[in-house]
């Protein structure tokens, strides 16, 4: 057998075995449990890569759950696709890359983190069960699927964030993430319900070639817009995410960013696979414009006057996600206009699927240092830091690397996509571009902020026996840092080979359709 | 008229859930509001699978009747049911954790994360 | 690989970046290079110059704190800071609040428009 | 929770072990009726809490060791996840046990085609529901008492 084929049911195997196998290997001591983890999130890149190459090099590839082939979409005498199936194009397939690569790195550097606290057959379970539903939610084909694994990763989260449950923030970050995100996935399984209801069907290519504009249609995509623009911090929304991030172990910090980009994929796939052109009004696209630029400049202000480090980058995350929103945002406006789609439509849609990269690594390696200042010092207040420099040169380092990327400085790859997508939104109004810019300053402000109070500056006599962390949590920076020099010096090969093909895949309605109607004939 | 009331139903219910979430400040009564939502969207999903005069999904005891009720809805209800049990499970679970650290289940007072 | 990264109304190009980044390098150590390595030491010539002020023994008293970094910005944007951190009251229900009311707007005027 | 009085502790004996026979009625004819995994799972795992209730917490803890619910959890996944991984090489989840309709009337055994292997599914998930709720319930009430009694987990490294 040939095991491409079966790569999209690979890619969610593996980090379920390693969630259900994780208890048994927990007996046998701390290193096969650690190996376990770092095992299982290194043949999950393995995989995402090897299903990213097959999905370039193929075209859309999908699988059918329990069929009599893998690709027998249809089966005889069926006119529409029926059972579980999941389809990957080049843009889940993306998607699942960064996911891949920043669970690999949170899971070496949660290696070293977690190593003096108990439960840790929990935590394995609960990182490859997170890991699991992240990659779930990003090939899944099928809405209520998507539900079930939104699920997944939500409870698995829920887990994770309190983990140390004898801090009294931990538990009240993850009661008020389970409460809002349980109230968010009733709307979304509200949504699916309703759509089955209406055309009979879950699968979203097919619900995408029939569907008609109407009120029902127009609420279901309210509420699936709403509650996924929630679960990825969109402004008015975003409370949880500050507190969830803040309060969450490092690693798992880590793995949240790339959980809430599924989401943001899931926001993508519905406006632009199952409703792309039909969505007639341009109400959507400039609400999302709109919760793009508010989120980019209310997040920011947050984070200029925060004073506890991880909060400070929790906020960075919502005006991060700003960005995509209005690079997607500003695409999903001209979908239908193929002129202004090919003047500046697919240069905002490629700027935000290279934002979803960017962010996803930098913000990633960004959490990673503050957990590493963390481990080293004991302290999250940045009043309380100084003068780390000297005593952590390698995560100055990174970190140094990381802060100049999310301010969008030159040559780093966050000013590569944040041009893209300056550029593009300058064409619809002025006003986003301003406000953009405006963010990226106050970003670089708070930034210099954290570099100046945190790593410069004259040594505090409490942290005179501040040691470098040990290998493994530096491994696992290296490994985001390595992502983002290689995109911050090679742009156009990056934008080319791994960008394009996402952005040409995420505007592609009918083949995203096509390959599922067509097969098994 | 009347083959719509489960959806008046499924209303008043999600409201209900909508409105016990914000007008009760007890945590055990808002995880109780979070599990009547849930309720009143599987019966959602419930009632939109039912066809009239159907019968059975399976099909070898299905009998004369030539429609069936579909079975995905109830399939869809019944994942949708497990995992609103774990989700109730982890917020009972949380609420108490909450209590132990805070002494109070009082959602005004468990507040030291803002700003 | 090395291309030019095209905008639509300009281009970016790493590699041209990098060059400059060399050239400034460059003059930059060559700028320090012509520096004076005979300098008398142990007197005046080796002290740090703070402003022409006593250099302070320990400077852990007088960092500026994380806390108070932007100061001016805060308080010129005072009213602004207000409303936005009145609205983080932090209370789980009004997180959920929120939230439901932002679909709500969204769910009545997309019937609307 | 304390005791609770002798006729409720003396009907807890006789009755709670029919739950479990039934639990397990359910979970075997989840293919032909409805119920199934999830369903027998939950009623198998009602005989812990009603036994939490007639006998309080104190002897409940005692008596049953949590290691073992928890193997009937990895247990009931894992045979889950070997029956999906026998599917390859059609496809993951692939029912390769079952036999169409035609084929068992022909031969006249019966009128219910066996399902293959959603039967065999339906075992392992109620394997593994019976333990995971039996746990949940336990480590709640756990939760409960060690808070009651003032005795805190030991927590090896938390630094707050």
């Amino acid at each position: 057998m040939n095991w491409n084929e079966h790569l999209p049911a690979l890619i969610l195997i593996i980090p379920l075995f390693g969630a259900f196998i994780a208890p048994v290997c927990s007996l046998g001591g701390k290193t096969a449990r650690n190996i376990l983890l770092v095992a299982i999130s290194f043949l999950t890149l393995i995989v995402a890569f090897m299903l990213w190459r097959h999905v370039l090099a193929n075209g859309i590839s999908y699988y059918v759950m329990g069929g009599d082939k893998f690709n027998l979409s249809l089966p005889s005498g069926m006119a529409l696709p029926v059972r579980i199936i999941l389809e990957v194009d080049a843009f889940s397939a993306f998607m699942a890359l960064c996911g891949a690569i920043v669970s690999f790195a949170g899971a070496l550097f949660s290696v070293n983190y977690m190593n003096r606290f108990t439960g840790m057959g929990r935590f394995v379970s609960l990182y490859c069960l997170l890991t699991a539903g992240m990659i779930g939610m990003m090939v899944t084909g099928d809405i209520f699927n998507f539900f079930i694994f939104i699920e997944i990763s939500s409870i698995a989260s829920f887990g994770l964030i309190a983990f140390w449950r004898d801090k009294p923030t931990a538990i009240e970050a993850s009661f008020k993430y389970a409460l809002i995100s349980q109230v968010g996935s009733m709307f979304i399984l509200i949504a699916a319900g309703a759509l089955y209801g209406r055309y009979n069907m879950l699968n979203m290519a097919a619900i995408g070639s029939v569907l008609k504009m109407g009120s029902m249609e127009k609420l279901v995509l309210v509420f699936l817009v709403g509650s996924l623009a929630m679960k990825c911090g969109t402004f008015p929304m975003h409370m949880w995410l500050p507190d969830a991030y803040a309060e969450a172990p490092t690693g798992v910090t880590c793995l949240l960013v790339a959980v809430s980009q599924a989401s943001l994929y899931g926001l993508m796939r519905v406006c632009f696979s199952i409703y792309g052109a039909t969505m007639g009004s341009s109400f959507i696209p400039w609400m999302l414009i709109v919760f793009g630029l508010a989120s980019m400049f209310f997040g920011v202000s947050m984070a200029v006057v925060q004073h506890e480090i991880k909060r400070l980058m929790g906020y960075h995350s919502v005006s991060q996600v700003g960005y995509m929103l209005l690079g997607l945002g500003v695409g999903l406006l001209v979908l239908d206009d193929a002129r202004a789609m090919a003047d500046y439509g697919f240069t905002a849609i490629k700027g935000g699927v290279f934002h979803i990269f960017n962010y996803t690594m930098y913000k990633a390696l960004l959490f990673l240092t503050a957990g590493a200042i963390y481990y080293a010092t004991g302290k999250k207040d940045l009043n309380e830091m100084g003068g780390l420099a000297r005593r952590m040169p390698y995560t100055t380092f990174m970190f140094v690397i990381a802060a100049a990327a999310i301010s969008g400085l030159p040559p780093f790859n966050g000013f590569v996509s944040k041009l893209l997508i300056y550029e593009s939104s300058f064409a619809v109004h002025p006003f986003l571009a301003v406000v953009a810019l405006v963010t990226s300053v106050l970003t670089l402000a708070s930034f210099v902020k954290v570099f100046q109070t945190a790593f410069l500056g004259p040594e505090k006599s409490s942290l005179a026996k501040v040691q470098e962390v040990p290998a493994a949590m530096l491994i696992g920076m290296v490994v985001l840092t390595a992502a983002i020099l290689g995109a911050s010096l090679f742009p156009s090969w990056t934008l080319s080979t791994l960008v394009e093909p996402a952005a040409r895949a995420l505007v592609d309605q009918s083949g995203y359709i096509g390959a599922i109607l067509g097969g098994g004939m | 008229m009347i083959g719509n009331a489960p959806f008046f139903v499924v209303g008043v219910l999600f409201l209900m859930g909508l409105l016990g979430i914000f007008m009760t400040k007890n945590l055990i009564k808002i995880a109780i509001a979070v599990s009547i939502l849930g309720s009143s969207v599987n019966i959602f999903l419930v009632a939109l699978g039912y066809r009239t005069g159907g019968t059975i999904p399976v099909h070898f005891l299905a009998g004369e009747g030539s429609t069936m009720v579909m079975p995905t809805p109830q399939a869809m209800t019944l994942t949708a049911i497990v995992i609103a049990l774990a989700t109730t499970a982890l917020l009972l679970s949380l609420i108490m954790l909450v209590w132990r650290h805070y002494g109070t289940i009082d959602v005004d007072e468990i507040r030291r994360l803002r700003g | 690989m090395w291309g030019k990264v095209y905008t639509g109304f300009g281009y970016w190009d790493a590699s041209a970046w990098i060059l400059f980044f060399f050239i400034a390098a460059f003059f930059t150590l060559w700028l320090r290079s012509q520096g004076r390595s005979d300098y008398k030491k142990g007197t005046d010539q080796d002290e740090i110059y703070w402003s022409g002020n006593e250099v302070p023994e320990d400077g852990e008293d007088i960092t500026v704190p994380a806390s108070s970094a932007y100061w001016g910005f805060r308080k010129a944007l005072e009213p602004f800071y207000k409303g936005l951190l009145g609205m983080h009251t932090g209370i789980a229900t009004d997180i959920v609040g929120y939230y439901v009311i932002a679909v709500a707007f969204l769910a009545v005027f997309i019937l609307l428009v | 929770m304390r005791p609770l009085s002798v006729v409720v502790r003396t009907g807890c004996d006789i009755f709670a072990w029919f739950l479990v026979i039934f639990g397990a009625s359910i979970i075997i004819h989840g293919d032909v009726t409805p119920g199934g995994g999830f369903q027998g799972g939950a009623v198998v795992a009602t005989f812990i809490s009603l036994l939490l209730v007639a006998y309080g917490g104190k002897k409940v803890l005692s008596w049953v060791r949590l290691n073992i619910f928890n193997s009937l959890l990895v247990f009931g996944l894992m045979l889950f996840f070997l029956l999906g991984i026998m599917g390859f090489p059609n496809s993951f989840f692939y029912n390769f046990l079952a036999i169409p309709h035609e084929v068992v009337q022909a031969s006249g055994h019966g009128v219910i085609p066996p399902s293959g292997t959603i039967a065999l599914m339906d075992i392992a998930v109620g394997i593994e529901v019976a333990g995971g709720l039996s746990l949940i319930v336990l480590s709640m009430f756990r939760g409960i008492r060690i808070f009651r009694e003032g005795l805190m987990e030991e927590e090896l490294g938390h630094d707050r």
